[in-house]
């Protein structure tokens, strides 16, 4: 085990400070009591917790879900600069890559956004300010007239130029689609390149962790598209990188899906996602299944930080747990406001 | 003492049309502690907050965001009142919008000043370079580059830049201005191309007239203004605090309330029409508790005192059987601890919950931390000097500070000093002094610490007395732990209890004895042979017998817990006991660091194995009046004025840091003998907080 | 991290030799060996401590209940100094 | 009415025709209205489960798409929703049932699959997914709901016309033809009565003339009788 860092990680300070904001995050009973308050009694409830500088800030002039909501995506935002803030090294670098996630997400927001003519005040809402573009950058995008000015105002960040490329099937489509996988293949590019996991130390937790998100992303899809059948060439939403299968396999088992959960079933990841297997053999929505298999990465991730302690792990299983929090909160919230019984909120969180 | 206070289950019945009351009787008592339910019994679900419990929250929320924009405290609360549902509607919505109107507008101001600052420093280069700012921009065919760096490397890329006809390079310091006039083919960016590769950071130029120190007043100016803006945006805020603060914590404390009540029925169970609530309420608060309940509801209710918690953990938790599980409805809901100590102990009962509340069943250390820890660290400091300043410093902290944590560390800084202080009278120690020694002991204290060269024995004898006070304070730990497995009956109690200690004393006992005495170091049998004791070591005969002893114990343990058992075994007698030399060793560290201290401020002699500090007269003098000492060090304030000032400075430094450093060396040593040596051979922990339902009301009145 | 350890180690080991070579009857006075063995016991415990304390550090710092444990785990390696100098005693 | 019509023997077999085809009219049209009125009956079972079907695949697609828009954001959705280029296309054929034209709705390229929906499939979820697919389902029920509502009201309006007619034969066309039968056919009796009275009283009369005449031929025979004699 790498006890002393050979690169300049601070691996043991930061894993302490991400352990202790683990224990933050809220149990099972805590969520079987948000099921059963109101949305403002959520914001209490998280008011007392540790969103209180959020719910603080914001309860003066929001209220409601609309307060749980601001409220949950500023904290998200707040917890992963502080990632940033506190590492160093190597680790900065891997955590600012995998974060650089919320950067596909508001890119593909500001797009989505444009694209449908959206105001900016709700696009705004809708970013989640945990990546590396600044506040001035969003306010340009969400501001922007037309899909093409975004694309020109992210011309200096990595997204430019692979979205300048997409950008004439765009205009002969019409359709974002290229747009949106020009966004989430740069993502997964950049995840990866320039990192050597045999000589540089740290990396290849890293690449083990990217590994198993890339295959679990590649497992959704191919569910999503043996369900909707259709003639999708299905290596054109294949993303490279991961252990599972290749691009290749990937079109005859979307054909055939009971060969494809067997697969699944065999594969390294089949303990882990045995459960999620069986949810979807009884249900007809895929929503479940992914619930599953978010439960399933999330408890591989949390093994992963088990098995290297010392490494980016247990940082990436705080990233992911964390917005799984805030998204079973929202789930919580939201379903109370459009009435949704305490067992069908319940089917809507994730946990480990 | 070593047990928490007896805790009673009790359970409330009743139909729905009376939970309102019985919430409020208990919210009144403030002495149940909700038991949330586990969804244990048929038919009962989790009950949901009462009507109104939202619509409180969502005010309450707003309060809270309000008083904490507005930075209120405690002291801002005026006297107690009553809030009406009025004023929640009027005065409240008023005082939300005009606070956010200001927060507004200083979020406004403070971005402005962020801004005007980021213009500030990047005029300041061009300041330092003097050039005004119109002739650095606006060219059609001059090319301009402001920055900071290598101006010599920057020349010459610029004279060896192909495209470049001519140029003329101004620099001030590291900063430098470049004008370049590109040829007519070159690229647009030709100058910048001829930089690329120096290690050069380049400036914007800003659009502007006029010299830059100009500029940068203009900046300044507007500065101050946009400063003084913020500051009465901020006294406006703070007039708003001042005349609404009463109002908005008290209206925080009634919703608050509000929104406990409201939400209490969140841990009950529930049926259509009934419910059914249960708690932990210290057993001697039962009787007045439930006599409440009856005057304020008499029989439409039921209240029931279900069991009073023994000390020992139900069969079941341990895994003994099933049958009281069943009993209870499987549930495994354990009584909170409230501590119960003598009043001068209770500070100690923070050092046990820094590793963790004792639990229910535990037999909570606190005494026996304030009986041990005290001693190890008034041993270990033993000065007069340093027990009577931790003992004020602690006394300011136990009686000056809010939090409740750092106050309890000042009572047992305060406790430990005391016991500092009479260690440092039978050393006769003060600041390293051995000033009473010589006038209370006349010369001769009852104790040394060992630490000149002709008390040595006493160094080693303090390594014994460790060893002795380990085996005692371990022993008193294994036999808390076997004490608690006696429950499960004696022979578990030996195996796994009483083995360990047997094996250690019987280890230790045969290290003392004389057996194979020519292998073993010689301070073991000397150290304790002066009067009283006389101990030269025990006979072989009684070694061997106890090793015997001994091993018999290393077999129980290993029967009982294997491998592991074993190995822990066999390292833990050995070396929990040695960990406590670290008692004499921080003594000896201590004593040396005060002593060198000294030692640099006045200078002192060896003579006869004796270190003697030269208070009054220096080295010159000494010499005259001993002639046989040497010297070690002649003393700072016995030398020129400039030395004598240094010696001042270092004395007083560094007497602070021995002072500080013996809170974190003998304070945290002390606190892990007692963490790590001697709660790991008994203590649980995990105890859940007695946090009784209720509000303390402050700022409002009932009615 | 271990590139100050080993330099620290070299030079321990060269000033032990040129005391030899300095033909002193006693090359390497055990005075000198006692020191050396607790000190590199106490670089030992402080390079176990270097990382504990990041850890701790970092934990205080997200929660200052932790300081009474973070600080008590920081100075659990120092046995080993503790151990080190029973040892000078005894022999 | 009645009196109009001429009550000859003409007529009244003029009458007694339509009276014939009238009531076979009534029959046919009877038949029909029944007949009508089960076709009637079956699609309003149909109408009902498709109503029902349109509330609860509208309560669905809403709840789907809440979740949707909590879980992923309300732009995502916004932009899925945007995506959509391709129209599904409707086209209205025609049926005949009993006479009766009804529409026949079929929309095509409703449901679509995950490439043709216009979002990018690598970064969303299922979610978007199902809420488009509610959103799908919703768009068929409500076609299908058209065509049924459609086809009902026709129907019920042919239903309605045909009452009207076999009420018409029923309550004024039959009774009228019967009314002026009888007239007729009284009239005719009427006649017939007359005749055979007057057809009596010439007979009477007959008699009498030629009992008078035989009355006086005994007389001058007993005249020549006396004279002889005396």
């Amino acid at each position: 085990m790498n006890v002393i860092s050979r690169d300049a990680s601070n691996y043991s300070y930061v894993n302490a400070r991400v352990r202790s904001r683990w224990a933050l995050l809220l149990d099972a009973d805590e969520y079987d009591t948000l099921t059963r308050m109101g949305p403002s009694e959520i914001a209490r409830f998280l008011g007392e917790s540790e969103y209180s500088p959020e719910i603080d800030a914001l309860g003066s002039r929001h209220s409601g879900v609309d307060l749980v909501e601001h409220a949950l995506n500023r904290n998200l935002a707040r917890h992963f600069d502080d990632l940033l803030e506190w590492s160093q090294g190597t680790l900065y670098d891997l955590i600012s890559r995998y974060l650089r996630k919320f950067d596909a997400w508001n890119v593909k927001t500001a797009l989505r956004g444009v694209y449908s003519e959206t105001d900016a005040g709700v696009i705004d809402d809708d970013f989640i300010r945990a990546g590396e573009f600044d506040d001035a950058l969003l306010g340009t995008l969400e501001e922007c007239e037309s899909v093409e000015s975004v694309v020109d105002a992210l011309a200096e960040t990595v997204f430019g130029d692979p979205l300048a490329d997409a950008l004439d099937d765009y205009e002969e489509t019409g359709a974002l689609v290229p747009l949106e996988n020009a966004v989430d293949r740069t993502f997964y590019d950049t995840l990866l390149r320039g990192l050597n996991a045999a000589t540089e130390s740290g990396t290849r937790e890293f690449v083990k962790f990217l590994q198993a998100e890339v295959d679990f992303r590649n497992i959704r899809n191919a569910f999503r598209l043996a369900r909707s059948g259709g003639t999708i060439d299905p290596s054109e939403y294949y993303i490279e990188g991961g252990r599972l299968f290749e691009a290749s396999e990937l079109a005859s088992l979307v054909e055939n899906r009971d060969e494809l959960v067997a697969r699944l079933r065999e594969s390294r990841y089949g303990d882990q996602l045995g459960p999620a297997l069986e949810r979807l053999e009884s249900a007809d929505s895929l929503i479940g299944f992914e619930h599953a298999l978010d439960a399933a990465l999330l408890g591989y991730a949390d093994h992963l930080s088990h098995v290297f302690p010392l490494s980016v792990c247990p940082v990436l299983a705080y990233i992911l747990a964390k917005e799984r929090e805030v998204d079973n909160i929202r789930a919580i919230a939201r379903g109370r406001e459009v009435g949704l019984s305490g067992e069908e909120i319940e089917q809507e969180l994730v946990m480990l | 003492m070593l047990r928490p206070e007896r805790m009673s289950k009790v359970s409330v019945t009743g139909t729905k049309n009376v939970v309102e009351d019985v919430i409020d009787v208990t919210h009144d008592q403030r002495v149940l502690h909700l038991s949330d339910y586990d969804g244990s019994i048929e038919g009962f679900d989790a009950g949901s907050p009462l009507e109104g419990a939202d619509a409180a929250s969502e005010k309450l929320v707003t309060v809270r965001s309000l008083i904490n924009i507005l930075d209120v405290t405690e002291e801002d609360a005026g006297p107690a009142r009553i809030v009406t549902d009025e004023a929640l509607e009027g005065e409240f919505e008023s005082v939300r919008q005009r606070v956010n109107e200001l927060d507004d507008e200083r979020a406004a101001v403070e971005n402005d000043l962020e801004a005007i600052d980021e213009r500030i420093a990047a005029a300041e280069p061009f300041v330092s370079l003097g050039i005004d700012l119109d002739l650095l921009w606006g060219y059609d065919t001059l090319d301009v580059v402001v920055g900071e760096g290598d101006t010599d490397a920057v020349g010459h890329a610029l004279a060896d830049a192909g495209s470049i006809r001519s140029y003329e390079l101004y620099t001030e310091g590291d900063v430098f201005a470049a004008v370049a006039y590109p040829e007519s083919n070159a690229p647009e960016d030709a100058l910048s191309e001829a930089l690329v590769g120096l290690d050069v950071e380049r400036y914007e130029v800003p659009e502007e007239e006029g010299s830059p120190a100009d500029y940068l007043e203009r900046l300044e100016h507007r500065k101050q203004q946009l400063k003084s803006d913020l500051e009465s945006v901020e006294s406006d805020l703070r007039s708003l605090r001042l005349e609404h603060a009463g109002f908005l914590l008290a209206a925080e404390e009634k919703l608050s309330i509000e929104v406990q009540k409201a939400e209490a029925p969140l841990s009950f169970a529930t049926t259509e029409h009934a419910f059914f609530a249960e708690g932990w309420i210290p057993t001697r608060d039962y009787e007045s508790y439930a006599s409440a309940l009856k005057d304020a509801l008499g029989e439409r209710i039921e209240v029931e005192e279900l069991e009073r918690a023994a000390y020992e953990p139900p069969e079941h938790e341990v895994g003994h059987g099933e049958q009281e599980a069943v009993a209870d409805g499987g549930r495994t809901d354990r009584p909170p601890v409230v501590q119960d100590n003598p009043k001068v102990a209770e500070p100690f009962e923070m050092l046990v919950r820094v590793i963790n509340r004792p639990n229910y069943f535990d037999l909570d250390p606190t005494l026996i931390l304030f009986l041990t820890f005290p001693v190890f660290y008034g041993f270990m400091i033993g000065d007069v000097g340093y027990g009577i300043l931790y003992t004020a410093v602690g006394w300011l902290m136990y009686t000056r500070l809010d939090s409740d944590a750092l106050a309890a560390l000042g009572g047992v800084a305060v406790i430990s000093g005391l016991a500092t202080v009479v260690f440092g009278i039978l050393y006769g120690e003060v600041f390293g002094f051995h000033l009473i020694s010589e006038y209370v002991w006349a010369g001769h204290p009852p104790l040394h610490k060992g630490l000149m060269p002709a008390e040595g024995e006493w160094a080693r004898l303090w390594l014994v007395v460790s060893v002795l006070a380990a085996l005692l304070h371990l022993t008193l730990g294994y036999a808390i732990d076997t004490y608690k497995r006696l429950r499960h009956g004696a022979w578990e109690a030996l195996t796994e209890g009483a083995s360990w200690a047997i094996l250690m004393v019987g280890l230790w006992v045969w290290i003392f004895s004389r057996a194979m005495e020519s292998a073993k170091p010689e301070l073991l049998f000397t150290s304790l042979s002066g009067q009283p004791l006389g101990f030269t070591g025990f006979s072989p005969m009684v070694g061997w017998a106890a090793l015997a002893v001994g091993l018999v114990g290393y077999a129980l343990l290993i029967y009982a817990e294997g491998a592991i058992g074993a190995v822990e075994g066999a390292l833990n007698s050995l070396t929990h006991v040695l960990s406590y030399t670290r008692l004499a060793a921080v003594m000896l560290a201590k004593g040396g660091m005060a002593f060198v201290v000294n030692l640099l401020f006045f200078g002192a002699y060896q003579t006869h194995g004796e270190f003697h500090f030269m208070l009054n007269h220096g080295w010159s003098h000494v010499q005259s009046t001993h002639p046989e000492a040497t010297l070690m060090f002649g003393g700072l304030v016995h030398g020129p004025i400039a030395a004598v000032v240094g010696g001042v400075v270092i004395f007083v430094l560094g007497h602070a840091l021995v002072l500080a450093l013996g809170v974190t060396s003998a304070g945290l040593q002390a606190v892990r003998l007692e963490y790590v040596e001697f709660f790991g051979k008994f203590y649980e922990g995990g105890g859940e907080k007695y946090e009784p339902f209720g509000h303390q009301r402050t700022y409002t009145t009932q009615d | 991290m271990y590139e100050t350890l080993v330099a620290a180690i070299n030079m321990l080991g060269l000033i032990a030799q040129q005391s030899a070579e300095a033909g002193s009857t006693v090359a390497f006075p055990p005075a000198a060996g006692a020191a050396l063995g607790v000190g590199i016991a106490a670089l030992g415990a402080g390079i176990a401590e270097g990382g504990i304390g990041a850890a701790a550090v970092g934990a205080i710092a997200e929660d200052s209940d932790f300081f009474g444990i973070g600080l008590l785990f920081t100075v659990l390696p120092e046995t080993l100094v503790i151990l080190a100098i029973v040892v000078i005693f005894i022999v | 009415m009645a009196e109009d019509v001429k009550p000859t023997r003409k007529n009244l077999m003029e009458i007694e025709d339509r009276i014939d085809l009238s009531e076979r009219g009534h029959d046919t049209l009877e038949q029909k209205r029944d007949g009508l009125i089960m076709e009637f009956m079956d699609i309003l079972d149909q109408a009902q489960d498709v109503r029902e079907d349109v509330e609860q695949n509208y309560e669905d697609a809403q709840q789907t798409i809440n979740m949707a828009r909590a879980m992923e954001g309300d732009v995502a959705v916004r932009g899925a929703a945007a995506a959509l280029k391709e129209h599904p296309e409707i086209t209205v054929r025609s049926n005949n049932i009993m006479g009766v034209v009804v529409p026949q709705i079929e929309a095509s390229r409703v449901s679509k699959s995950l490439d043709q929906r216009g979002y990018g499939v690598i970064g969303t979820s299922s979610r978007i997914d199902e809420a488009a697919e509610a959103y799908e389902d919703l768009l068929e029920t409500i076609v299908l709901a058209a065509e049924v509502e459609t086809a009902m009201k026709k129907l019920l309006d042919e239903i309605e016309s045909t009452k009207r007619r076999v009420n018409a034969l029923e309550f004024t066309v039959l009774p009228d033809l019967y009314e002026s039968q009888d007239y007729i056919e009284q009239k005719l009796e009427e006649q017939e009565r007359e005749e055979i009275f007057r057809m009596k009283k010439v007979k009477d009369k007959k008699e009498e003339e030629e009992r008078a005449k035989a009355e006086s031929e005994s007389e001058s025979e007993a005249a020549a009788d006396a004279g002889t004699a005396d």
